[in-house]
């Protein structure tokens, strides 16, 4: 953890923290949002379409595979969020930015649906495939499980704190050190699969996906889903930092 | 250090009962689960294993809601920070008051309850050493909550929502291994993961839970 | 021993508490420290105790500074706030023999300190009783006598002398008054009178600012971003 | 390409259809509700962001006067 017991001067400095700022980023995100929500937007539909309308190639799970057009990026983004968020609460810990504290709440309920996403369609993908909507052996799923609680226990610890300085500094320790755990869980749920062998989700998903007709679809879903969290992300800044504007105000009245 | 880790065992013995009070939550954790499980000696032993690892998490988080809050309350945390011993030893010796006076019990009844579920040995000498290797671990990750949610009002479900998350390694690796035993397969990896867990937690758990000690306390 | 604090200024989450203060309080001198309620004065004692991060600002007690060798300055103070720190649980004795212990006093002496702290706070005849049945006042009394224990120089004591009785009050005063001859310092957060000679007396109203926190990145600087109504979200 | 989207059989998707559709049917609400519940939460932040302006305005001006 890192221990910052030198005071930040918290003046703005010219360099690529200016973004860090929150006037800064306001200005900033205010140019950037018109133009890549429709991008976002086109992407997506385009990707879904692909998806859903494109000829498959023989495969062993058929038409099954569409699922994984949505499984596979929405479980990409769910661990991928939790990622950012991770550095974001380090930048936020070591430079004292409140603006990346904000980032990485702001990220958390969209990591915690992308998660929920990955665990529906993973269930509607097992039912067919193993007859049972849930598989506790199922190393990907365990640990896409327990990645959501832990996004459930961050989004409760922020919403629990009323000083948002303080909050954001708890909140931030708990996304470090839960890492450790939600990291530990990918690896340590397959440890069932050494007591008796069985094809789960984890197992197939990696090798059958590189043919091309499945492999350019799912990259352009990828590509679209990281535009429309980028959309997400920075709408919920700026309204985070619109709310804490509105608490500094107040206090300064107050 | 040692002196904030024997009074931590005092006050426990002498208000809570001490390890009596935990303890008899752990058995009654694992007294109910038997009871809504059909009582069929192949199911049971199955079952058994899973009812000692829930039943040792429950008794461990139950008790972390007061881990530091109590001393917040009256003053004592401040003072322990002002302390000349660093904050991560305060927090390493409160951890162990509570391994102490929860995880430790657990691991002695062990194998008392694992009989009660018909657990073959193997299975039984396993769980009881995949619980003293890991329980320390429950204790230091939930030292973390408990300073985490110091400052919340009736944090003790928050508390738990932040900390289950942080059990299932550790619980999953114990039924790994307990299940290992009893199938007569080797169960040493999932031990040895299970004791890196807690080395890790060990060095890393004071850190966080200092860190937000300090957070809380100022 | 001498404490001297420079510009110290103190954050609660976006307010700003207080700024600037600085002062010197030379050994043998007991420094009150007066104000309204809310004006800082608890905030002022913590961040000089070590237990909050002051916002900008350095305290030094003789050589060990604040914000460069924390432990070091830690070492140098003892701070006692409105609560006691004291265990309900727990009778006197053992109270005092705890925090001796956990304050690293010498075994060997630890008994015979506590001993005398307990006579000179007159503690005696109730120091086997729990401390949960004890009177406000005589738990506030155990509290304060763990400053015997801990022979620190620099005493910060928030509203000591409140739930004390009147001879207990003197007693605190006399042994305050000791700590000053040996040479200590005290500052004390007062409302009342001091039954001590006022040598030095700050006034947190002159620390408090009126104006917003100049470096709230929140507030300063923000005004036209929202002053036009963008359609954006 | 379009035009198969008529026949019953693209809708069956090999008898799976039971299955591949609500998997759809479901991330894309919960997407749709999420982006629903930021822009909700951010208009209701910017209105109450306004006022708190007007009011610091108003305060602004009060003082302005006293100071004359």
């Amino acid at each position: 953890m890192a221990q910052n017991s030198t005071a930040d001067d918290g003046s703005a400095r010219p360099s690529i923290w200016r973004f860090a700022n929150p006037h800064e980023f306001m200005r900033l995100t205010g140019r950037l949002l018109p133009w890549i929500t429709p991008l976002a937007i086109v992407t997506l539909v385009v990707g879904l379409l692909w998806a859903l309308l494109a000829e498959l190639p023989p495969h062993p799970q058929g038409e099954r595979v569409r699922i994984m057009f949505i499984h596979v990026p929405a479980a990409m983004m769910g661990i991928n969020i939790y990622a950012m968020m991770i550095v974001a609460s380090l930048i936020g810990l070591i430079r004292r930015h409140p603006v990346s504290h904000l980032a990485a709440k702001a990220a958390a309920p969209i990591g915690a649906v992308y998660m929920l996403a990955a665990l529906v369609s993973g269930a509607f993908w097992g039912a067919p495939t193993w007859g049972a909507w849930w598989d506790f052996g199922d190393a990907r799923l365990m640990a896409a499980l327990i990645l959501f609680f832990f996004y459930l226990g961050y989004i409760a610890l922020w919403n629990a704190i009323e000083d948002p300085t303080s909050a954001s500094e708890l909140a931030a320790v708990l996304c470090l050190f839960g890492s450790i755990f939600a990291f530990l869980a990918r690896y340590v749920s397959a440890f069932w699969n050494t007591l008796h062998q069985k094809t789960s989700l984890s197992a197939i998903d990696g090798k059958e996906l590189v043919d091309d007709a499945i492999f350019v679809p799912l990259m352009v879903l990828f590509v679209a889903n990281y535009l429309v969290f980028f959309v997400l992300l920075m709408i919920s800044m700026r309204t985070e930092i619109r709310a804490r504007r509105v608490q500094a105000l107040r206090v300064a009245e107050g | 250090m040692r002196a904030l880790f024997l009074r931590d065992l005092r006050l426990a013995l002498r208000l809570g009962g001490g390890a009596g009070l935990s303890l008899s939550f752990f058995f009654i954790v694992a007294a109910v689960i038997g009871f809504s499980v059909e009582p069929d000696p192949k199911l049971l032993a199955q079952v058994g294993p899973g009812a000692v690892l829930i039943a040792t998490a429950l008794a461990a988080l139950i008790s972390l809601d007061r881990l530091f809050q109590a001393d917040f309350e009256d003053g004592s945390l401040e003072q322990i920070a002002l302390g000349p011993a660093p904050l991560e030893a305060a927090v390493l010796s409160k951890a162990a008051a509570h391994w102490a006076t929860t995880g430790l019990p657990a691991t002695l009844c062990a194998p008392l309850l694992a009989q009660m579920f018909q657990v073959p040995d193997a299975a039984t000498l396993t769980l009881t050493l995949a619980l003293a290797v890991g329980a320390p671990a429950l204790s230091l990750t939930g030292a973390v909550g408990a300073a985490l949610t110091l400052g919340v009002r009736r944090g003790g479900l928050l508390l738990s929502v932040i900390v289950a998350p942080m059990f299932s390694p550790t619980l999953i690796l114990g039924a790994v291994a307990a299940r290992a035993a009893a199938l007569q397969l080797d169960p040493s990896s999932a031990l040895l993961l299970l004791a890196a867990i807690t080395i890790g937690a060990l060095a890393i758990a004071p850190f966080a839970a200092a860190a937000a000690l300090r957070i809380n306390v100022n | 021993m001498r404490l001297e604090v420079k510009d110290l200024a103190a954050f609660r989450g976006d307010r700003r508490i207080f700024a600037g203060v600085s002062f010197v309080i030379e050994p043998g001198v007991a420094a009150t420290l007066r104000g309204p309620n809310g004006s800082g004065k608890t905030t002022l004692l913590r961040a000089l105790a070590g237990l909050s991060r002051p916002a900008a600002g350095d305290a030094v007690a003789a050589d060990a500074s604040l914000q460069q060798e924390r432990d070091l300055y830690q070492e140098r103070i003892a701070y006692a706030g409105h609560a006691d720190a004291v265990k309900p649980a727990m009778t006197p004795r053992e109270a005092l023999r705890f925090w001796g212990d956990y304050f690293d006093t010498p075994r060997a002496e630890l008994d015979e300190r506590v001993e005398a702290a307990l006579t000179q706070f007159e503690l005696t005849d109730f120091a086997d009783r729990p401390a949960g049945r004890l009177s406000a006042g005589q738990r506030r009394r155990t509290g304060l006598a763990r400053l015997l224990l801990l022979e620190r120089p620099i005493w910060l004591l928030d509203e000591p002398f409140n739930a004390l009785d009147a001879n207990a009050v003197d007693a605190l005063a006399r042994i305050i008054q000791s700590h000053l001859n040996a040479g200590g310092a005290a500052l004390l957060a007062l409302h009342g009178p001091s039954p001590l000679r006022e040598d030095a007396t700050f006034n947190m109203t002159d620390f408090t600012a009126v104006a917003p926190p100049a470096s709230d990145p929140f507030l300063d600087g923000f005004d036209d971003v929202f002053a036009q109504t963008e359609p954006l979200p | 390409m379009v035009a198969k989207l008529f026949t019953a059989s693209y809708w069956a998707m090999d008898g799976w259809g039971a299955y591949i559709w609500p998997a759809y049917g479901i991330t894309l609400a919960l997407l749709i509700g999420l982006t629903v519940r930021i822009l909700l939460r951010n208009q209701a932040v910017r209105r109450e962001l306004t006022q708190a302006e007007a009011r610091r305005a108003q305060i602004k001006t009060k003082q302005g006067e006293t100071k004359k």
